[in-house]
């Protein structure tokens, strides 16, 4: 992989210098540098190894994920707190997660705690259990449920 | 709005006035407090308020607020930092040696 | 009307929608019957209030000046990153500190795990 | 080049801060704050000197020119005090270095004593009003950290009254800068004195003014002096004296700048009214000298006593009572150095407080006790002690002035003060020996030194007073015509 | 040539060299080389006599601090030859006297420096001509007087009437100098030869009445006049030959020294004449008076030096009135009241002196002074009682001896006065030689009481711890040198007249031409005319007084002792103290919330008071800039967020509102477009919150406030008047549109600094000198809290001292 | 146009700071207040925004990272005080 | 349960950089826009206090072996010092200089004895704000 990003370099920098500008430009060299990027993604099977940028778009991947889950949720608990009655029913379930590690662990208790209907409480002392606090315990246990799913998935596709 | 702002200047001293006055430590502290967030926006208000735009020179044209009293308060919000930081100690060292953070129980017994 | 005229006022658009938000959560935290629930509406809602205004921000400034604030990025990536871990520790102290729950919550699993002699 | 002016604060200030990387050597700390103190002392010496020749010197901090920057004004009023202050503090620590003990000396003991002068002699030079708000607290904190240093019981219990009114009396500072800044649009006080001219001072400038007053009052200890009593018996014996010797003296200094260079166009309110409060003073001030029994109550309200005397001279306003309060102010400063080491060496040689438990000190101590009867006789004015000849010109210029409440007081509250201190040195020192000879403490060289060496200096400043007359009257002079300190800041830029 | 102010040195310098030699020589009394001392003096003086007599005067300076006209200058005339001779003659026969009288075991070089300190000041007063210099000795004697009675330290009573002493005397002093600065404010002149010349012009001026009052106050204080001289018969305590010296000869008589000084100046004085002369009568009379009932031979003494005192004080005072006539012919006459009190000063000292003595060697030998133990010396003791006989009779005012000379001249002083046309006089002048009569008869009686009780009668060697035993020779000596001169003025008294009071006499009278004229011939033989008719009448009552002594006494009972004016003293004193205390504790509460009250009040009240009395108030919020709804609402959020905090049931709620009261006004720092403001705020703002929370840590959560209502009524009315008192001068501020700020000028921050934002090149450069001390301060702070918590109070430490 | 929408956004977050001071004073618990806090941070943040382009400058865009890192800072304190009562540890549990 | 501040602590990681890169930043900008000495000081400490929450005294002084102090004392000392500077230079106390040069990398900068100044006031902030810190919670 480091091959691919050196290789993205050199692009960049051809890119530059075939411009024929009087000065050298940084961005110039961006531009080149995102040319490069294009090009290395489509020819990269022809070094047998992932797309090194893969990551970027995994993290651009989860990003969308997680702001669709907010803007979904955020309508729901919007409606909540302006419908003329209160009818919630929150309480605190256990979620066993299969992540591992601190960077993992952290990152699926964020996107947790920042979709609404849901926050993260505790992590028990092993790291493998949340405790979650959900706003309507009966309805959105199931919708908080998919959308560990969809994280936890997307999260190991950027760390894994 | 310099109205507005002196009449909330005269608000805050009332209340931190009380609360100097008060025999708990704390809200002898808090009250010191109050007094620098009131003297702050007062220095800004003496100096005139909205007359200008933001005193950086490359930023904006001129003519610009006064920066003189912003330079001041910030000396005296440093400073005030100082002072609250070491009342705060004395006085939870004050209460560890001689067991109460009350002002009254901390008369001093003057001679006789 | 120019195009530039059009995202900024579509840019004001999205900051009047975030203080719509803003509101809305803010009576989240009137309305909503314990410091769980509140908290809920404080770290999401107005997340995204905050989200909406910075990005409004971000785009006037770069229409209205070309002027790109890296600044404003920044500080949209740390609200991200700030808003979820303190909702969890407000929680979790709120909790540990012995809060209650609203009375009609249905479930308590963190209970049995915390305070077994309450039972 | 006058840089020369800015070393008495940046000196204590960078000594004092590498101190504090020679923490763990106690020796080479005393000797360098020490020779720090001697040092400035005698540029103090060579500014005043200069000061004579040159007239009024001044320093613009990067060069900028006033009003706009800030800067360093010495004239011969500043200049004596410092050298007074610098004296004072380095025979201070000289009783420091036998008393104060180790785990104070580890404790950054002396950087705070640098910092505290430092604050002090930048309040007496400075020329910039907020200027001198920093120095003051420059001073407070230091005073802060003494007042508690130590942490006991007494002294933490007085230093919260001590703290929390300073902080008040700060914060009236600040206000009163608020109104000054928002009516006179300026800091430099020599052109707020100018300007203040230009207005005719009118009624809003004379309640600033008046605001000023209280704020400086309650530094100087003037009538609003509640706080002195009981933070001055707390500290330790050296930090006592030195609180004795300086505190008040920077609020005198700041009320006698004041109201001779800007605020002087009202002298039937603004001064009145300081005569008033002077008058309280001395009446509640004698009150207290003789209403307790602890020694250092005692010498505290002495303290009070003697503020009420020096602002009697400010009150008056002629030059010969400014000259007669300068003679004072540089008198009070020696002799109640001298009086706190007293009465704190006695309690440590006793162990017990109240003059009535303590006899017969002069046999046992027989050249400390002649000490506190040179500064008994010094304080009560008795000639030719230092006291004296500020005493005389005060009354005389009050007399001139026709100020002869202010008279009565001043001269009947020097009884009180001999009556006060008397009472001490007879039931004290004078009496049946209780102390025998196996009990008693030995005491040591280097309390008795400094202690000797103030005494050396309150007699042979009353002796040889005409060895500052010409500075003093050249003190007064500036005081009495403020278009000298004027014109020497606003004009010809050096 | 010899200068007077040598003479006055010169004692200091043995004074502080005693010490020394005392350590050295260890075989022979001090007191022997002490004494050369005065001797020496004496007779350097005593050749000037001739060239005063002749009316030549010696003048010179020194100067010491010229430019305060404070300076060095001795001036010898007749006044101060007089005094000169009377305090080193004096002082040379006490010194010799107390050869004997004090052990070496007794801190001699202690005595010895006090005394030569006392004789130093004593001669500095009656030769300084500089007022201020005169002032200076004059305290010190005061001060050398306080350490002389003082002497025994160990004993109450000694300390006691130290204290009295030095505390009248000085305040006494505080006055006289208090009228010599009035002097020197009208004459411009503090030397006393120039005042004399210039004073005619200052006579109407009103300082010049309470010059004079100030001036007698320090005078009669110093020479122990009604009522001030309580603390002469306390100040007895000192060893005797410091009685003799001080409190009889010499120190107290610096007030006559004083009055007979200024004669010349406030002399003319219907206010001066009646003063002097009254104070002195009523002196006389309540000294002698009171004398006759002292069991002790001491204060008996002391009582009857004060009513001498008042005798020559009064003599003055009857004297003056010649310079209010003015010279003429007539008025010659009154001068002789004048001359007759010089006269009697030097008899005084010589008798009295004699008879302290006497006293001395009665206590010496016999260990009391009471009379009521003693009786019957004579005949054991015969010296001592010739001595005794000598003195006593010539104080009683009989022949052939001085005191019946000048006695003699009081009375005659007395019955002219009363003849005088002047002040009414006529009226009320009768007083005067009544009083003098009275006075002198019960002197008469104590006199005797002295020799009678003490030497005649039974002997009671019971009552004595030690057998009776005539005094050794050494101690004898001075005593009987004095009555030489007792008994030779009483023979040779022109001699005196001529060469010592004549020239004296000038220095009183100035305008008065040829002093040989006020020099009247003295006789002891004048024919049967009134004065002897009195003192006929007074030996006749006074013996019959005597002799029915126990019968009257008891009239001393109706002056219950509750009335007398020690008690008044002391009185005085203690409810000055008790009063103090009850004020001082009244308001030194020790709680930080009265003196915050007494501060905001004193704020409210001068500066509120006077914005509206003086007008200054102005309001107009025509010029104000606009305001935002959100800018509305974020003030309403910062009052209720204030008041908010005083009703917080816990301190961490207040605090949170501290923390919003913070925050918001970040923001308004960012509405008034103020940047570095904003973020300082902001910063500095949570990391207050967070010190409150690690403070709380060790503080308890508060408990509600358990005031009365009172005390939070009045909390809630201060505050309301500070916050309302620094609204509406605010609002007076804004109104005040004179003058143009500095700040323009920092708008060329950039090319002035380099700078483009203002606010940081002003704290950077401008006005860095503030930023680096704030970061001392903000040092000092941090090391200051360090400190705190590292260094704590040892245990075992006790809580006094350090 | 434009000024008014922000003008108006403005005064909508000052009125969602009042609802948080509301809450802040009434409580009842401290996680309470301290939710309140966090929220009137996050407004305060939205308004700097916006008053940064009503008064067309930059020199404020410091501010809103800077509230940002407080407001977090912050709330970490406070929870951290509510739950243990000390804000620093010595020494971790764990 | 023992707590669990696995969540805190990663974030902080990231934060803290933030902070201090935002910081230094800060300090160095101030010149021209918001900031200086102070606020980069106070913006740096508040990352230690961060580091300091989110973990415990221990561990933050095993890897950051520092005595704030001595830090702050050292501030001061740049702080005063460059005003000594002009004593030995014959100018005026405290005489700020600035000149502009072309450096390689950054192009026209402008270099200021001012951040000399400021540099030193930083630290100073940074030493009191953080010894403070760490006495208060030092304490038993
Ligand atoms: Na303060
Ligand atoms: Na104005």
């Amino acid at each position: 992989m480091p091959a691919q990003f050196l290789l993205n370099l050199f692009i960049a920098f051809l890119w530059m210098v075939l411009q024929d500008e009087d000065e050298l430009k940084i961005t110039t060299f961006f531009s080149g540098f995102l040319v490069g990027i294009g090009i290395i993604f489509l020819m990269h099977r022809f070094f047998g190894t992932q797309f090194y940028l893969r990551r970027l778009i995994s993290i651009i991947k989860l990003f969308f994920i997680f702001i669709s889950e907010l803007a979904a949720s955020s309508v729901l608990i919007s409606k909540q707190i302006l419908s003329p009655k209160l009818k919630i029913k929150p309480g605190i379930f256990t979620y066993k997660t299969k992540l591992r590690g601190d960077w993992e662990i952290t990152t699926l208790a964020m996107l947790l705690t920042l979709t609404p209907g849901s926050v993260v409480m505790e992590v028990n002392p092993e790291g493998d259990m949340f405790y979650i606090h959900a706003m309507d315990l009966e309805k959105s246990k199931a919708d908080v449920l998919r959308s560990i799913g969809k994280f936890e998935k997307a999260i190991m596709e950027v760390t894994r | 709005m310099e109205t507005l702002i002196i009449i909330l200047i005269g608000i805050l001293t009332a209340v931190a006035t009380y609360l100097i006055l008060s025999r708990n430590i704390i809200r002898v502290i808090l009250g010191t407090a109050v007094f620098s967030h009131a003297v702050h926006l007062l220095i800004l208000t003496m100096g005139g308020l909205k007359k200008g735009s933001v005193p950086l020179l490359k930023e904006a044209d001129a003519p610009y607020t006064d920066a003189l009293p912003q330079a001041l308060i910030l000396t005296a919000i440093v400073i005030s930092f100082a002072v609250t930081a070491f009342i705060l100690v004395l006085a939870y060292r004050a209460y560890q040696d001689l067991g109460s953070d009350d002002l009254h129980a901390l008369r001093g017994t003057n001679d006789e | 009307m120019n195009t530039s005229q059009i995202i900024e006022l579509g840019a004001a658009l999205l900051i009047l929608l975030g203080s719509i938000m803003s509101v809305i959560s803010a009576f989240g935290i009137i309305r909503l019957p314990d410091v769980y629930t509140r908290s809920h509406a404080a770290t999401k809602s107005s997340t995204l209030a905050v989200l909406l205004s910075l990005s409004g921000a971000f785009v006037y400034f770069w229409v209205h000046e070309g002027f790109i604030s890296v600044r404003l990025l920044l500080g949209i990536v740390f609200v991200f990153l700030t808003a979820p871990v303190a909702g969890h520790l407000i929680t979790r102290a709120a909790y540990r500190s012995k809060v209650k729950l609203t009375d009609n919550s249905s479930d308590d699993a963190l209970k049995e795990v915390l305070f077994p002699e309450d039972k | 080049m006058n840089n020369i002016i800015v070393l008495p604060l940046i000196l204590p200030i960078m000594v004092g801060v590498l101190l504090v990387f020679l923490r763990p050597y106690i020796r080479l700390q005393r000797i360098i704050s020490l020779l720090t103190m001697i040092g400035v002392a005698c540029i103090s010496v060579y500014i005043l000197n200069r000061i004579q020749t040159e007239g009024i010197m001044r320093l613009d901090f990067g060069g900028w020119k006033p009003p706009f920057g800030i800067l360093f004004v010495a004239d011969s009023f500043s200049a004596l005090l410092v050298l007074t202050a610098s004296v004072v503090t380095a025979i201070c620590l000289i009783y420091a270095f036998s008393s104060i003990g180790e785990r104070h000396e580890r404790m950054f003991f002396y950087p705070f004593i640098l910092f505290l002068v430092a604050g002090v002699n930048g309040s007496f030079l400075t020329g910039d009003l907020f200027n001198l708000f920093v120095c003051f607290e420059v001073m407070l904190l230091a005073s802060y950290v003494l007042v508690t240093l130590g942490g006991e019981k007494a002294q933490l219990r007085e230093s919260i009254k001590y703290v929390v009114i300073n902080i008040l009396s700060s914060w009236f500072f600040l206000v009163a800068l608020a109104y000054l800044y928002g009516t006179v649009g300026t800091l430099n006080m020599a052109h707020i004195s100018e300007r203040v001219a230009e207005a005719g001072q009118g009624p809003l400038l004379t309640t600033v003014s008046i605001l000023f007053l209280i704020v400086f009052s309650l530094k100087a200890g003037l009538l609003l002096f509640f706080w002195l009593p009981g933070s001055y018996s707390a500290p330790p014996t050296v930090i006592a004296a030195l609180f004795g010797a300086l505190l008040t003296k920077v609020g005198i200094y700041a009320l006698f700048r004041t109201f001779t260079l800007i605020f002087y166009h009202e002298p039937s309110i603004t001064h009145n009214l300081i005569g008033i409060m002077a008058g309280i003073t001395l009446i509640v001030g004698c009150m207290g000298a003789v209403a307790y029994k602890d020694v250092r109550q005692i010498a505290s309200y002495n303290v009070v006593i003697a503020v009420g005397f020096m602002l009697i001279g400010l009150a008056v306003g002629t030059q010969t009572s400014l000259e007669g309060s300068i003679y004072y102010i540089i008198h009070d400063m020696i002799a109640k150095a001298m009086l706190f080491l007293l009465v704190g060496t006695m309690i440590v040689l006793t162990g017990v407080t109240k003059f009535d438990q303590m006899s017969g000190l002069i046999r046992n101590y027989p050249l400390f006790s002649w000490m506190f009867f040179v500064v008994t006789c010094s304080l009560a004015g008795i000639p030719p002690l230092s006291g004296f000849v500020g005493k005389v010109l005060v009354g005389q210029g009050a007399i001139e002035n026709g100020s002869y409440v202010l008279v009565a007081l001043a001269f009947i509250s020097s009884v009180v003060v001999l009556y006060s201190l008397l009472r001490i040195f007879l039931n004290s020192i004078f009496g049946e020996t209780i102390i025998s000879p196996e009990d008693e403490l030995p005491l040591k060289k280097g309390l008795l030194i400094p202690i000797v060496l103030l005494g050396i200096g309150t007699i042979s400043l009353g002796l040889e007073a005409e060895v500052l007359s010409s500075y003093v009257s050249d003190a007064a002079n500036t005081l009495f015509n403020p278009s000298i300190y004027i014109d020497a800041v606003l004009s010809g830029n050096k | 040539m010899f200068s007077v102010n040598f003479a006055i040195i010169f004692p200091f310098i043995i004074a502080a060299l005693v010490p020394f030699l005392y350590r050295r020589i260890k075989f022979v009394h001090i007191g022997w080389f002490v004494m050369l001392v005065p001797i020496t003096l004496f007779i350097l003086l005593a050749r000037l006599i001739p060239s005063v007599a002749s009316g030549k005067t010696f003048f010179h300076t020194y100067n010491w601090i010229p430019s305060l006209d404070i300076n060095f200058t001795t001036y010898l005339d007749g006044l101060s030859m007089i005094f000169g001779l009377l305090i080193t003659g004096v002082g040379s026969l006490v010194i010799l006297y107390s050869i004997f009288y004090l052990s070496t075991k007794e801190s001699l070089q202690h005595f010895y420096s006090y005394l030569l300190l006392f004789m130093g000041a004593m001669l500095g007063v009656v030769f300084s001509d500089n007022l201020m210099v005169l002032y200076v000795f004059w305290e010190l004697t005061s001060v050398s007087s306080f350490l002389l009675i003082a002497f025994w330290n160990h004993r109450k009573a000694s300390r006691q009437g130290a204290q009295k002493a030095m505390l009248i005397t000085v305040s006494g002093g505080v006055a006289m100098l208090v009228g010599f600065i009035m002097l020197h404010t009208m004459t411009g002149t503090f030397s006393v030869r120039e005042i004399v010349l210039s004073i005619r012009d200052f006579t109407d001026h009103t300082l010049f009445l309470p010059t004079m009052i100030l001036v007698l106050l320090g005078a009669f204080t110093k020479s122990a006049q009604f009522p001030f001289h309580i603390w002469l018969p306390d100040a007895m305590e000192a060893p005797t030959p410091v009685s003799a010296y001080l409190h009889s000869a010499t120190m107290v008589k610096a007030g006559i020294y004083l009055v007979a000084r200024f004669t010349p100046v406030f002399g003319g004085d219907q206010v001066w004449f009646w003063s002097v002369s009254v104070i002195g009568m009523m002196t006389m009379f309540w000294g002698s008076f009171n004398a006759v009932r002292q069991p002790d031979l001491k204060a008996l003494l002391a009582y009857s030096t004060i009513s001498q005192l008042g005798l020559i004080m009064s003599l003055l005072g009857l004297g003056s009135i010649a310079l209010n006539i003015g010279y003429s012919a007539d008025s010659i006459i009154y001068t002789q009241a004048t001359f007759a009190a010089l006269f009697h000063l030097i008899n005084h000292s010589t008798f009295k002196g004699a008879l302290f003595m006497v006293v001395g060697i009665v206590d010496h030998e016999l260990g009391t002074r009471d009379i009521r133990r003693l009786g019957g010396l004579f005949t054991l003791m015969p010296f001592t009682f010739t001595i005794a006989v000598i003195g006593g009779l010539s104080m009683a005012g009989l022949p052939p001896f001085n005191g019946f000379l000048s006695k003699e001249m009081f009375f005659a002083a007395t019955v002219q006065i009363s003849n005088a046309d002047v002040f009414s006089l006529q009226t009320f002048g009768v007083i005067f030689p009544i009083v003098a009569w009275i006075a002198s008869i019960f002197t008469f009686v104590y006199c005797l009481i002295f020799i009678i009780k003490t030497f005649l009668g039974p002997a009671q060697p019971e009552k004595l711890d030690k057998p009776i035993h005539e005094a050794p020779v050494g101690m004898l000596i001075s005593p009987l040198i004095l009555c030489a001169f007792v008994v030779g003025i009483f023979f040779f008294p022109d001699l005196l007249g001529k060469y010592i009071l004549q020239p004296s006499m000038a220095s009183v009278y100035p305008t008065f031409g040829d002093p040989k004229e006020l020099t009247p011939s003295i006789y002891a033989w004048h024919g049967f005319n009134a004065e002897l008719m009195m003192t006929i009448g007074v030996i006749v009552i006074g013996a019959l007084l005597y002799n029915q002594l126990k019968k009257w006494k008891p009239v001393y009972g109706l002056f219950s002792q509750k009335y007398t004016f020690n008690m008044l003293y002391n009185s005085m004193l203690s409810s000055t103290e008790k009063g103090s205390t009850i004020v001082t504790k009244g308001y030194m509460t020790g709680f930080l919330r009265d003196y915050l009250v007494y501060i905001f009040v004193f704020f409210i009240v001068t500066v509120g008071g006077f914005l509206f009395y003086s007008g200054a108030f102005s309001i107009d919020i025509s010029t104000d800039a606009s305001i935002r709804v959100y800018e509305a609402i974020l003030v309403g959020v910062m009052a209720v967020a204030a008041v908010a905090m005083l009703f917080a049931k816990s301190r961490i709620t207040a605090t949170l509102l501290n923390g919003v009261l913070g925050y918001s006004i970040a923001i308004f720092f960012v509405i008034f477009r103020a940047p570095d403001l904003a973020l300082t705020q902001l910063v500095v703002e949570s990391v207050t919150t967070a010190l409150f929370l690690l403070c709380f840590y060790f503080l308890p959560e508060w408990k509600r406030e358990t005031s009365s209502s009172k005390t939070k009524l009045t909390n809630a009315i201060v505050s309301i008047g500070v916050g309302v008192v620094v609204m509406l001068v605010a609002f007076s501020v804004l109104n005040y549109e004179k003058f143009e700020t500095i700040s323009r000028y920092f708008e060329n921050a950039y090319e002035l600094a380099g700078g483009a934002n203002i606010v940081n090149a002003i704290l950077g450069d401008f006005r860095g000198f503030d930023t680096m001390l704030e970061v001392v301060v903000l040092f000092i702070a941090g090391l200051g809290i360090f400190t705190m918590i590292k260094l704590r109070a040892k245990k075992e430490d006790a809580d006094i001292e350090n | 146009m434009v000024e008014k929408i922000l003008l108006t956004a403005l005064a909508l977050f000052a009125f969602s700071i009042a609802i948080a001071l509301y809450r802040i004073i009434k409580g009842p618990s401290m996680p309470d207040r301290t939710v309140a806090l966090d929220m009137i941070g996050v407004n305060l943040i939205s308004s700097i925004a916006v008053i940064s382009i009503v008064l067309k400058t930059k020199a404020f865009l410091e501010a809103i990272l800077i509230l940002g890192i407080l407001a977090f800072i912050s709330t970490i304190a406070i929870s951290k005080y509510v739950e243990r009562g000390v804000i620093v540890e010595h020494k971790s549990d764990n | 349960m023992r707590i669990n501040d696995v969540i805190l602590r990663t974030v902080t990681k990231i934060v803290v950089f933030i902070i201090l890169t935002f910081g230094v930043y800060l300090f160095l900008s101030g010149h021209n826009t918001p900031g200086g000495g102070f606020i980069g000081g106070l913006v740096l400490a508040s990352a230690f206090v961060l580091l300091y929450l989110s973990s415990d005294i221990e561990s933050v002084q095993k890897s950051l072996p520092l005595d704030f102090k001595m830090v702050a004392a050292f501030g001061v000392l740049l702080a005063t010092s460059t005003g000594f500077g002009s004593l030995l230079l014959g100018v005026p106390f405290l005489s700020q200089t600035f000149a502009y040069f072309d450096l390689p990398i950054f192009g026209k900068t402008e270099l200021t004895t001012v951040t000399i100044f400021e540099a030193g006031v930083a630290l100073a902030v940074v030493g009191v704000v953080v010894t403070i810190i760490l006495s208060i919670s030092e304490d038993e």
